[in-house]
């Protein structure tokens, strides 16, 4: 049987292109980490943020977790941009906006409520209306289908979606530093080789010009 | 006199039902056998089914006039209907089913078909024959014009059917409103009824008072409708009526004249059965065996030679002997085929 | 005999079987779950507001249903019309429609690009992610239920009663009124129970269509699934909540429909001959 | 004269707003849908195997219920015992339990932690997020349609049929199959459609009992979801493949039960009295 | 002989059903009121309910006996059940449903029912009449020693019902089984059947032939089954027999002696109408006035002084007139209340 590896959504497009073999399951990082710990036959975990892996990790229900690829933060906002936003600052003036954002505990929620912090945004998310996502193909989703005037989106995910989205970079100060960390799940029954490999695959160089090519930094370089 | 005309014509599955009829203030009783289209009829008159031709009428009331497009809605017909199984509304209790098409005098209409005391009750929870009796009270608090019912002894079990047939006859006699009744059982019918329509296929064979279908059937399904039994053969007038060659042979003679293929038909009550052939030459006599003795009331009922005759006890026949059935050329009626 | 024993053993174990795997999952909810922190659980701010997004919008989502589902089934079940079957066939495809692909459909019709969404956009209306968007998912996806009892419930209604009532002078809102509708009355019930269920525990048409935002669009299924990765043990509460609430409904349904028919179901005149 | 034509029109105006409001989801479904594209669509890796996966968890699912469901239902209509009002209950209340919940149920039953997941695990049995889950979860939802239906069929079977060919010599077991079996059978039929469609359709129990592994519990109405903020067109594409499938099932039942509803439900015996 | 013993008891929904009854190779009708219990015994022969106590045997071979622990399955009894409807299998054709029991036979059956020509159809296509030979060729195939018939000729109409009940009755002649057939039309019963039991509330008033009931009722509720109308009275035994005064007063003769509160029955055979009273001292006259007249076969029944008469047609009596009912000591039947 395959290799079994649980995967944030925003790698969705990347990882098979890394190993065709592999079977994958993408999700908010956070549920993956959740169904890992309900049993869920992964063998290797690979997260948006360090958070979960390291928290499977104190657990005892992973190898020690290796930071693979970084990413940036982005504004999405429909094509047709309805609501002429051109900056994060616009969320806070002019009429409502619909705004969505993937729920808190989802590492892109989490670094979205840290992006506004610092930009002393966080009111935006009271004033305007915000649709809490369950993962970050949610926030995706509403941008482009113009159900939302804006959201918070990984700069990979903008490409991905380029024909119905456009991104707007953040200011360098608000942006977060964002680092997709993995590891290999211990578990009875689990395939370590096999895990190790794809991991191997995904650091190796070949791994890393294609998350390069994907908009993905990597780390090292 | 106001009465209720009726005139129309509606192509069914299988048939085209065509009526015309008048019913003045008498009862008049449709007859015959399953699918024949009285249901249908009553339906059209009320206004549920819409013929393809024709009028009704009650009185200079037009009620339906398709040349002149006339076609009222049933809501807006006086008639009263009396459904097949009553059709009571189950979930309302007898008082508010009778008060339903009118209300005024709902009350007095209870208190006149005994139905009083069962005002509070559910039709769930009554009896048949009382089930009826609320049907027709329910019909007639609209004050209605006409009165129809269909099958209305049909719901009814063998014993309850005999009293309530006869308390029927009372309320309707009583009641005068030109009405036309739907049965299938020729014995309710001629209970019920001043005159009889005969209904086959969607044509009205005959209408008349059950004496003239029992004198003088129209043809070979009314005389066995009314009880008769019917010998077929081919008919050559004679001095005193016809001579009748049956299909077995067999010569009878019939006191009215008829010519060609024809029916005879004979009511059991004018058979006589005997153990030698008559003496009388001016008597009809086919000879044969006994196949079914029956009692039926004091008498027996026995099948022979085709027919049916109706004997007394004392006889003593038993199937399988040798008898002649014996009968008047008066008695054999000749019908049409 | 050992055939005919074996044959009722063969349906009892079968019967065990179902039974076993359905009860399993239920009881295992109230096993597993933390009972005695309930009532935190359900305090929780993120719980009371689904909550009161859910009987909003269940209700309106009903009341719709209802207003509207009740004349259509009517006309649908006793009027003959070219095009009915097509229109009846009309109200059964969501019963068979997965909740996901009607998601989607109503996404490419009432979305801000939709079909007709782009046009009410520009009218100012806009329904995703307001509480309408959840409402017109529930009707979608809930809707056919009713529609579908009510047009049994109403083809089950003796025509005789109905012509009855014609002839006793009763117009047609009348004999609606009074007749039709009192004898579909439990047959509607039931569709309304099934309509209700469905609407409370949408999620697949919801989730694509309405978003998820707190105190407008997201209902009590949403958050479960939410707190999935979160908070299991809100989950777990809110789980136990619906499948109390969703146990009542059925149960009170099963007792009143029980005592509803045993007064109406005794021998009535049409029973009598069948 | 003029009432009675406003009802009507009332009537009929509750029927165009519900159908217009059914229809125009769908319409819009195949109008903003890449028609020409769809064949390319559909043959993305990611659909072909999700589209296997569906197939393979269907069929199992769909097998599971007839082979248990049949006789369950079988004897639940037909025999009376203590209890019995309990298991059909039971069987019911799948019906109205909001899908996210039954995930959580199947999950807490069946999960690694869970009531006898734990001892499955330790057997070495690993159900969740494998495709035996998904088939679990399909045979959890969509197994009761079928039961309900089939209780309803069987209940309907003429007892005075299963009298006569009781005193005509059959055993138990040939009464089922010759008589109670065949009498049913269209009832049966529209049972398993349903829970055909249900199972083909479920989404919110795999989701969170199964998880979204691809090619192995990534169905086809998981993947629409998954695929809604990647590649949209893929989403529209499974969604109109579905709609085809199910509109498909069900006009297919209606054509197979209008034309076995001709034959014979021809007057029959019993037909004839009421 | 091989004949079936029922001695059965089974509590009911509203009494205790209680039946002692052997049927030999002869045909037994079993009639009553709606209700009454008749169903149930046929059912508890062939084994669809259990009866509380007692044994039910064909010959030797004991079917049921509660106290030793016996209670064959249905399938295990050789009975022949033609239910009330037929409850022919719908999905199946005629020779199917023929040959379900056995199947040797059933092209044998098939012929001698005059049905081969039925074989590929399904019942729902068949009359009324095809549909009960196929019943009853059904319930032949199987070889069986009883013979279960519940309402044979009720899902007929009226017109089909008296052809196939003289079918029938040859059928069943000619097959030689101990047959019970239940009715509640005591017609039917008569044509049938060669001892009639009249079962009430689960209670067996009377088994005899139909003249047996018919000279000697046992109560009066045997009585009106039988077609007599009863008037109730309290007698006093005097030297031809009885004198009874009626409620209304009048005082009748009867022919045996009694004492108390009885029922009177008189059969309407035996009551002549008349004008004036009769100058005949010893027959008993009753005055009153003519309530209905309808005329019945050949004949008129007419209602009078709470009794039933048939007279002829030429005697012409009219509702309303003034008459004297007229009958024997001997025709008033007394029977108990
Ligand atoms: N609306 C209709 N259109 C065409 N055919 C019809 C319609 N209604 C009834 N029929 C057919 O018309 C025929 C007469 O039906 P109807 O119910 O009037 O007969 P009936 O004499 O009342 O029979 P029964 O004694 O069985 O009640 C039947 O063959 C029936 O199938
Ligand atoms: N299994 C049962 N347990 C208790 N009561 C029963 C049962 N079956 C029937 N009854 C009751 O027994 C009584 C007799 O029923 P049965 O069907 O034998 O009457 P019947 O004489 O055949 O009447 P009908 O002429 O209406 O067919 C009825 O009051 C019925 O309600
Ligand atoms: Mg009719
Ligand atoms: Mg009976």
């Amino acid at each position: 049987q395959a290799t079994t590896v649980f995967a944030a959504s925003s790698l969705r497009d990347a990882f098979p292109r890394i190993d065709r073999q592999a079977t994958w399951s993408f999700g908010a990082s956070n549920l993956l980490l959740a169904q890992i710990r309900a049993g869920a036959p992964a063998d290797l975990f690979a997260s948006a943020s360090t958070a979960e892996p390291w928290a499977l990790y104190r657990r005892g229900g992973c190898l020690r977790p290796v930071v693979f690829a970084t990413n940036r933060l982005v504004l999405l906002v429909p094509r047709s941009n309805p609501a002429g936003i051109r900056t994060a600052f616009d969320l806070a003036h002019g009429s409502r906006k619909r705004v969505a954002v993937a729920a808190p505990g989802v590492p892109v929620g989490d670094y979205a409520r840290r992006a506004l912090a610092r930009l002393g945004l966080a009111g935006v998310l009271q004033r305007n209306l915000v649709s809490s996502e369950i993962n970050v193909a949610g926030v995706v989703s509403k941008v482009a289908l113009g159900s939302a005037d804006a959201g918070f989106a990984y700069k990979t995910d903008a490409r991905i979606a380029a024909r119905r989205v456009r991104a707007i970079a953040l200011p360098g100060r608000a942006q977060p530093p964002i680092r997709y960390a993995a590891c290999v799940v211990r578990r009875r029954g689990a395939d370590r080789a096999g895990a190790l490999a794809t991991l191997a695959r995904i650091r190796s160089a070949s791994g890393r010009r294609t998350l390069r090519g994907a908009g993905f930094g990597v780390p090292g370089a | 006199m106001v009465g209720l005309d009726v005139d129309i014509a509606l192509a069914l599955r299988s048939y085209e039902l065509s009526v015309a009829l008048g019913v003045g203030r008498e009862r008049v009783a449709l007859v015959g056998p399953s699918g024949a289209g009285k249901t249908t009829v009553l339906r059209a008159i009320a206004g549920l089914v819409r013929p393809d031709r024709g009028r009704i009428a009650l009185g200079g009331d037009v009620w339906l006039d398709r040349e002149h497009g006339i076609d009222r809605a049933p809501e807006r017909r006086a008639v009263g209907f009396v459904f097949q199984e009553y059709a009571l509304f189950p979930h309302l209790d007898v008082r508010a089913n009778v008060a339903f098409g009118g209300g005024a005098h709902a009350s007095d209409l209870l208190e006149r078909f005994g139905i009083a005391h069962l005002a509070a009750q559910r039709p769930g929870g009554i009896s048949g024959g009382e089930r009826q009796r609320v049907a027709l009270a329910r019909a007639l608090a609209r004050d209605p014009g006409v009165l129809l019912l269909d099958e209305p002894l049909s719901a009814l079990d063998t014993q309850t059917r005999a009293e309530v047939r006869a308390e029927l006859h009372g309320l309707l006699a009583e009641l005068g409103l030109p009405t036309l009744l739907v049965t299938h059982d020729y014995r309710d019918a001629v209970a019920l009824a001043d005159r009889i329509g005969v209904l086959v296929d969607g044509t009205l064979r005959q209408v008349g008072s059950a004496e003239e279908l029992t004198k003088a059937p129209a043809d070979a399904f009314v005389a066995r409708f009314t009880g008769a039994c019917v010998l077929y053969g081919s008919a050559e007038p004679d001095a005193a009526g016809a001579r009748v060659v049956l299909d077995d042979g067999t010569v009878i003679r019939a006191a009215t004249p008829a010519q060609g293929r024809v029916g005879v038909a004979i009511h059991p009550w004018e058979v006589r059965l005997s153990a030698q052939s008559p003496g009388d030459a001016a008597m009809n006599a086919i000879p044969g065996r006994i196949d079914t003795v029956v009692p039926e009331g004091g008498r027996l009922r026995v099948r022979a030679c085709g027919l049916e005759a109706e004997v007394d006890t004392a006889q003593g026949p038993r199937p399988g002997d040798l008898v002649h059935a014996v009968f008047a050329p008066a008695a054999a009626l000749v019908v049409a085929v | 005999m050992a055939a005919r024993a074996g044959f009722t053993a063969l349906l009892a174990l079968c019967t065990g079987i179902v039974c076993v795997f359905l009860a399993l999952p239920l009881v295992a909810l109230f096993t597993q779950a933390p009972l005695g922190d309930l009532p935190s659980l359900l305090g929780e701010p993120v719980v009371r507001d689904a909550l009161k997004v859910t009987v909003r919008t269940v209700i309106v989502a009903n009341l719709a249903i209802v207003l509207f589902g009740t004349p259509a089934s009517y006309l649908l079940a006793t009027r003959r019309f070219r095009g009915r079957a097509l229109l009846v066939t009309l109200t059964e495809l969501p019963l068979v429609l997965p909740p996901a692909v009607a998601g989607i459909a109503l996404l490419v019709a009432f979305g801000a690009t939709g079909l007709i969404g782009s046009g009410l956009d520009r009218a100012g209306i806009v329904l995703p992610f307001s509480e309408w968007a959840v409402v017109l998912a529930m009707v979608f996806v809930a809707g056919p239920f009713y529609l579908r009892q009510g047009i049994t419930a109403f083809e089950g209604v003796d025509p005789a009663l109905v012509d009855a009532a014609r002839t006793l002078g009763a117009r047609p809102a009348r004999v609606f009124a009074r007749i039709a509708l009192p004898l579909a009355a439990s047959g509607l019930l039931a569709g309304w129970v099934l309509a209700f269920a469905r609407s409370i525990g949408e999620f697949g048409a919801t989730i694509i269509f309405a978003g998820n935002v707190a105190g407008r669009t997201q209902t009590l299924t949403l958050t479960i699934y939410e707190e999935l990765g979160a908070n299991f043990d809100i989950a777990l509460a809110i789980s136990i909540l619906l499948v109390v609430l969703s146990a009542g409904v059925l149960l009170s349904y099963k007792v009143l429909s029980a005592w509803s028919g045993s007064t109406s179901t005794s021998p009535s005149p049409s029973a009598r001959t069948s």
